[in-house]
């Protein structure tokens, strides 16, 4: 409508989509917060990506499915009459014999392999879980808990430019949740004696050998620790649609997101989720039409990227001087 | 005691630089090659030729694309699936436009596209390294894989969305389609991979083959030598993609017969990816090797199961098949982290020694 | 087969000159303002304590770091900026203080792989192995298998690098660079690390590399006596600025070395 | 010994499979029908009560009848996960033990085996899936495809929307989404949409559901809400319908207004939503509960029995019954064929024909044991779909109720663009075989 012949595409890849930005504020608030809410799962996801690969070098390809398993190990606690608060207790033990039974079984023998192989022992256990959890929970969905958790359902909405902007509160606690928990690890990091440890670690496998710090226990940890934010995006993933191992794929997108933000920073971790979430968001509502929609399936690799062409380290990432 | 090298000695350079140095390991891949051509196709049922021997050799034949690429170079792909489906869908439009030329001149030359389009997305692979590399690799799957659901010029606008593989042949024997029978199907497929895997093997253990090992190992070393770090990668990307986009092509039409856009899905790379670290990182026998289990495992455990006399549900069967491919990919890389081409390495060493311990 | 050079350069005439070069990291000034030339034929030390820049002024030299100032001539080409490879086709090979071998290729391939440049059959003829491809892969062999003769690893040809003791890894990294049949070969610390009879061994090859081949070679290393006795002329660096030049005795008596080697404070 | 160890285990494995390598023929005396079914991977919760109902229903006929005519049904499930690959192999498996049907349960993997049936002599039952073109028996003597084409479920949805507007005439201006799984299933009823649009003058918006997305959704409702369509139509599948009706809740789409197709309409779509979804609406074409005697013999024969991986409080869930739909079709057609050759033990070609013929009128139903449960099939030799009528289902917050007659497909519409539809695959597939099959008078 507001384009001419001849400029008709350039118009609208460059004029349209602002003006409907500034026509309907309340749609563009909303995408904002939408995307601002899948980023926010999106870097959950990267966040247990982060802490292990800080920790351990190790690429862990079965954080996807730990979030699966954590979330089904939670609801099928409940199914079979397990008071919620003790189930998520219990799902939270699941993950702790889990991180102790990876650490045992697959990266001790792995110790000091390259990075690909313990890449690929990782995608071996994302097997393994597939078929556990299905042999267990079966392959069938479940419903998340989400009443019995207390986590508050329902939207907040408010007037806004014409229009109504409505804040889900499941996606507000999602928010709430995730800010806790990196708050909750950056003081872990920064306060406890096992936290500087991790760091220790985290810088050199050799230097912290030799100050006495045990890898093993330190992998245990950091395994457990990224089971618990594997629970927790479990939760919040499982309130949003369902517990089924479909959600596996979505953790894919933490991939880009790590790119973005570097493998090793956990602010990188959530600033890049919320670049790519808002990112592929706004893309997917005011580009994606021109396409024909349903972009959002690569938009955020691209935008990934076109950052990393620009910064091959990451937002965040070390910046790397090659010696010879 | 019958595999010894002792007492065969080389006169000349060209018998010491031969694939199979050693007279015991002549005999056997002829062993082998007889056994392909001449007894599996008589011996096994359909089953065995169709829903196993055939997308065998042609997972092999992608895993030995990724393995160029990956194993050789050095170079993480997640994107195999996507370079496939795009020698598949140039297939398919290149033998729907020029029928008349036979579909095996075109499923080579689909390869090509994949080639050009590997190369396209392997232009960040000089900036970007290791895991990096591997997630901008996935833009290139979830691009291509979105390109194949969306243009419906690549499937000639068929309304089932899907590519739809035409009747042709070969001498008067139908190659592809539904009259094509598996022994046909079989041996095109067996001689396509043959001599694909006999060209990659000149090819890696020539210059070209030393430049991207060269790559792999020590970049920096590399290019003061001489080589050309952009030019080498593309290189390997693109015949990696090359290799990719035959597989793929020969996934459609000898094997599919029909294809969706989803069976180019992620999970194709990453089972792909799966057989060439299994199989072993740079080694064209453990592409075969890794390509037999992680495809063939899934498929035969039922029947294994069934075999040993335990009737359990097929779902049960396919959950405990799940487990026990992920419990054998981290026991073999435990094992023997360079895949289960060191293994047989190792095993030809015991040979060699046997019946004595060393 | 390329042409020869129209511009070579006989024996005792300038190779290589370094002017005023200067390169910094950041805020870190890792060579400042140095100069010096290299003759053809002869055998060239560059020694310093640790963090001097003599690795950078190796590593400036074949185009891996781009000098922020000054120019270097090689073969009587002025240039500020190249590419490592544009280097090696120059003729200009090196080795590394810390050995940069392709570690999983055997040594027949390492020194194969020190052909690269030499062999130039297409890919064509390489996709079959025959014809040029071969002739050619043949012919290089034997260049290589000369070289693993002279340098005496005959008994590795066929084993990984990654396996081999360190003093012999750095004899197949030698023999890489010896592949290249180089102009200028530039050694960093070829014997760091290395026995005794080890270190006499590698002294022995770089003379008669020098010798036989003709091969103009710079090299940095520690060991003073070491250096003494091969090199022709010695430079010194120190903080990045080059603090002496000339024969092993003129050196050995500068006042200037001395400090900085007993580390008088400035 | 590591290296003995593998040895062994090899030879072992070896052994054990080489049964299913090597080709045994095996005199028959008894009727084998494979099943393909996925209760594993992403499409798992509309796969597994699919699976259930159709395994169920024959187990109870081999319980309660000794099989059909006397003759021992022998069943296979075998799990594809809905992927290609393991689909085929599946099919390979199977197809030495002679099965005399496959039902492929998955587009992709019935796309394959269309050209293979008439050269492998096994019929083919995409029950309302597959290609719709399948229905046309004259191109496709092989494939089956009873009750209702895609085509025939959109028409029918615009019709119900037409008469909640009040005709077809008062779409005019209308704006209607089209939320659907961004792959062939979703994709083939655009072009009868688009003509739709055209001839009734309502404007089409598009929400494609890639696969790797279908449980993050956000942004195509985010365009539903900036679009304010006034009808939704959904054609998703598995993990895409539960997303997509939260979504819908979310935004507070009017829920009596977003209409899905019978894939869409199971309870594990709906109830993840609960409350919120109520008035969600689906077609359907099979009754839902378990209050006919027919299920009541399922659950005594074989639920109760623990012969049925089903909980019992879900027989008679609409996906179940929809297995059991798809299980009576093959019962039936092999009833049919017994009784049109007069064999007992039938084959895939004499199965062909009793599906050809095959007819369930109302009667029938009810001697079935299911009176009312569907409407009355009738396919011949020209038409191996019957276009069949479907009914409108609402979720009430806690169950499917219906809400609708029998809701006829708009045939003008849709049967020309079958035709076309088959006469271009033939085109496109040079040296499609012309039919030789001889038709079968009707039982």
């Amino acid at each position: 409508m507001l384009c001419v012949k001849p400029y008709g595409m350039l118009c609208k890849i460059f004029v349209v989509p602002f003006y409907e930005m500034w026509d309907l504020p309340d749609i563009f608030v909303q995408t904002l917060w939408e995307g601002l809410v899948g980023g926010t799962l999106y870097s959950l996801i990267a966040l247990g990506f982060v802490l292990v690969f800080k920790a351990s070098g190790v690429f862990n390809f079965a954080q996807g499915i730990m979030v699966v398993f954590a979330a089904l190990s939670l609801v099928g606690l409940h199914s079979l009459g397990v008071p919620a608060f003790l189930a998520l207790i219990l799902a939270a033990g699941i993950m702790f014999v889990l991180a102790y039974s990876v650490e045992r079984v697959v990266l001790r023998p792995l110790v000091n392999q390259p990075d690909i192989i313990l890449f690929m022992a990782t995608f071996g256990l994302t097997y393994f879980l597939i078929g556990l959890g299905e042999l267990i929970f079966g392959g069938d969905p479940k419903v998340m808990i989400t009443k019995q958790l207390y986590i508050p359902t329902g939207a907040l909405s408010f007037d806004f430019g014409g229009g109504r902007v409505e804040l889900q509160k499941l996606d507000i606690t999602a928010m709430v949740v995730a800010s806790i928990m990196v708050a909750g690890l950056a003081v872990f990091f920064s306060k406890t004696r096992i936290g500087r440890a991790l760091r220790a670690v985290a810088d050199s496998h050799k230097a912290a050998l030799s100050v006495g710090i045990s890898l093993n226990q330190i992998w245990v940890i950091v395994w457990f620790a990224a089971g618990l934010v594997a629970l927790v995006t479990g939760i919040m993933w499982g309130a949003r649609s369902e517990v089924s191992f479909a959600l596996e794929i979505i953790a894919l997108k933490a991939l880009p997101v790590l790119i973005l933000g570097g493998f090793t920073s956990i602010p990188g971790a959530i600033v890049g989720g919320l670049i790519i979430g808002i990112g592929e968001k706004v893309g997917e509502i005011y580009w994606g039409p021109l396409l024909g929609g349903g972009i959002e399936s690569w938009l955020a690799y691209m935008i990934a990227l076109a950052f990393l062409l620009f910064r091959p380290q990451g937002l965040f990432g070390e910046k790397i001087i090659e010696r010879v | 005691m019958l595999y010894r090298e002792a007492g065969q000695f080389k006169t000349n350079y060209r018998d010491d630089m031969a694939v199979f140095p050693i007279l015991q390991d002549r005999i056997g891949i002829l062993i082998i090659l007889i056994i392909a051509f001449a007894v599996v196709p008589f011996v096994g049922n359909n089953f065995l030729l169709h829903a196993i021997m055939i997308p065998f050799l042609v997972f092999a034949l992608a895993t030995i694309g990724l393995n160029i690429l990956t194993g050789y170079t050095g170079l993480l792909s997640l994107g195999t699936g996507g370079f496939m489906g795009v020698g598949a869908y140039a297939c398919y439009k290149l033998t729907t436009t020029f029928p008349d030329v036979n579909v095996l001149v075109w499923v080579i030359c689909s390869g090509f596209f994949s080639a050009a389009i590997g190369v396209v997305f392997g232009l960040p692979s000089l900036r970007i390294k290791g895991f990096y590399l591997a997630v901008a690799t996935l833009a290139s799957q979830f691009f291509l894989q979105w390109c194949f659901i969306r243009i419906p010029w690549l499937v000639n606008y068929n309304l089932s969305n899907a590519i739809e593989v035409p009747r042709r042949s070969l001498f008067g024997i139908p190659v592809t389609g539904p009259e094509a029978t598996p022994q046909t199907r079989y041996f095109v497929v067996l001689t396509i991979v043959v001599l694909m895997t006999w060209i990659a093997s000149n090819l890696v253990r020539g210059r070209i083959g030393r430049m991207w090992m060269a790559v792999r190992d020590m970049d920096i070393a590399a290019e003061l030598m001489g080589v050309r770090l952009l030019n080498t990668k593309l290189l390997a990307f693109a015949v990696s993609s090359f290799y990719c986009g035959v597989a793929g092509a020969l996934l459609v039409f000898l094997y599919y017969g029909s294809a969706e856009a989803t069976a180019f899905s992620i999970n194709q790379s990453f089972a792909v990816l799966s057989m060439v670290i299994v199989g072993g990182l740079g080694s064209l026998l453990g592409s075969f090797l890794g390509a037999a289990l992680i495809f063939t495992l899934p498929i035969l455990l039922p029947h294994f199961m069934a075999g040993l006399g335990l009737p359990i549900q097929s779902a049960t069967a396919e959950h405990i098949s799940f487990m026990i491919v992920g419990a054998l990919i981290i026991f073999f890389l435990i094992v023997e982290p360079h895949g289960l081409a060191r293994l047989w390495q190792i095993a030809k060493q015991k040979l060699r020694v046997w019946p004595y311990p060393y | 087969m390329r042409a020869p050079d129209d511009t070579t350069i006989k024996a005792g005439q300038t190779l290589l000159s370094v002017e005023n070069v200067s390169l910094s990291f950041g805020g870190v000034k890792a060579i400042r303002g140095v100069s010096f030339d290299i003759k053809k034929g002869e055998i060239r030390a560059i020694i310093g304590p640790n963090g001097a820049g003599k690795t950078s002024m190796l590593n400036v030299i074949n185009g891996f770091y781009h000098p922020q100032e000054g120019q270097i001539t090689f073969k009587g080409v002025k240039r500020k900026k190249m590419r490592p490879n544009d280097a090696a086709n120059g003729g200009i090979a090196r080795t590394f203080q810390n050995v940069a071998l392709f570690r999983s290729m055997t040594t027949l391939d390492n020194i194969m792989a020190g052909r690269t440049l030499k062999m130039h059959s297409n890919f064509f003829w390489q996709l079959w192995r025959y014809g040029p491809a071969e002739r050619e892969e043949i012919e290089h062999r034997h260049k290589v298998e000369e070289i693993i003769d002279f340098l005496e690893i005959e008994h590795i040809r066929r084993v990984p690098v990654g396996r081999l003791p360190y003093g012999l890894q750095k004899r197949v990294e030698l023999g890489r660079a010896l592949a290249m049949e180089p102009e200028l070969l530039l050694l960093d610390e070829p014997m760091a690390g290395m026995n005794l009879e080890e270190k006499e061994d590698m002294c022995r090859y770089i003379i008669d590399v020098n010798n036989h081949f003709g091969t103009t070679i710079a090299l940095i290393e520690h060991d003073m006596g070491v250096v003494m006795d091969l090199a022709n002329r010695v430079i010194v660096l120190d903080y990045g600025q080059k603090i002496a030049d000339g024969t092993p005795d003129e050196v050995k008596a500068n006042k200037a070395v001395i400090d900085a080697y007993l580390g008088v404070a400035h | 010994m590591r290296m003995k160890g593998l040895l062994v285990g090899a030879v072992l494995a070896a052994t054990a499979v080489t049964p299913a390598l090597v080709s045994s023929a095996s005199a028959q005396d008894s009727i084998y029908i494979p099943l393909f079914t996925y209760r594993t991977g992403p499409f798992a919760n509309s796969g597994i009560p699919i699976a259930n109902g159709m395994v169920d229903y024959l187990n109870m006929l081999n319980e309660r009848d000794g099989g059909i005519g006397g003759v021992k049904l022998v069943i296979e499930e075998c799990e594809t996960g809905y992927n290609t690959e393991k689909g085929l192999a599946c099919y390979e498996s199977t197809k030495v033990k002679n099965p005399v049907v496959v039902g492929p349960w998955s587009t992709g993997i019935t796309l394959p085996l269309i050209p293979r049936a008439s050269v492998d002599k096994i019929p083919i039952l995409s029950m309302a899936y597959g290609l719709s073109a399948s229905a046309v028996g004259d191109t496709f003597p092989w494939v089956f495809n009873p009750p209702a084409t895609y085509w025939d479920g959109l028409s029918m949805a615009i019709s119900y929307i037409g008469s909640k507007e009040g005709g077809l005439q008062k779409l005019k201006g209308k704006t209607i989404g089209y939320l659907f799984f961004d792959g062939g299933y979703g994709r083939e009823p655009i072009p009868l949409l688009e003509s739709f649009a055209k001839k009734y003058g309502f404007e089409v918006k598009m929400y494609p559901v890639p696969p790797a997305e279908m449980q993050n959704q956000s942004g195509q409702w985010l365009n539903v809400r900036k679009d304010k369509p006034d009808y939704m139509i959904m054609w998703g599948w598995g993990a895409m319908n539960p997303t997509a009706v939260k979504e819908a809740a979310r935004i507070k789409y009017p829920m009596d207004k977003f209409i899905g197709i019978w894939w869409s309409g199971g309870e594990d779509d709906a109830r993840p939503t609960g409350g919120e979804a109520k008035g969600y609406t689906t077609l359907n074409f099979t009754a839902v509960g378990s209050n006919y005697p027919a299920i009541q013999d399922i659950i005594k024969h074989v639920v109760s029995k623990g012969k049925s991986q089903a909980e019992k409080d879900r027989v008679g869930e609409a996906h179940y019954n929809k297995g059991i739909y798809n299980s009576v079709l093959i019962a039936e057609a092999i009833r049919n064929a017994q009784k049109i050759t007069g064999k007992k033990v039938v084959t895939g070609e004499d199965v062909r024909r009793g599906l050809e013929t095959l007819t369930i009128s109302a009667q029938r139903w009810k001697e079935l044991g299911l009176e009312g449960f569907g409407s009355p099939v009738a396919l011949s030799c020209a038409d191996h779909n019957g276009h069949q009528p479907a009914y409108m289902q609402q979720w009430d917050g806690t169950k499917w109720v219906k809400i609708s007659d029998w809701i006829q497909p708009l045939k003008d519409d849709v049967l020309p663009l079958l035709k076309a539809a088959a006469d271009d695959y033939v085109k496109k597939n040079a040296g499609w075989p012309k039919r030789t099959e001889s038709c079968d008078k009707p039982s």
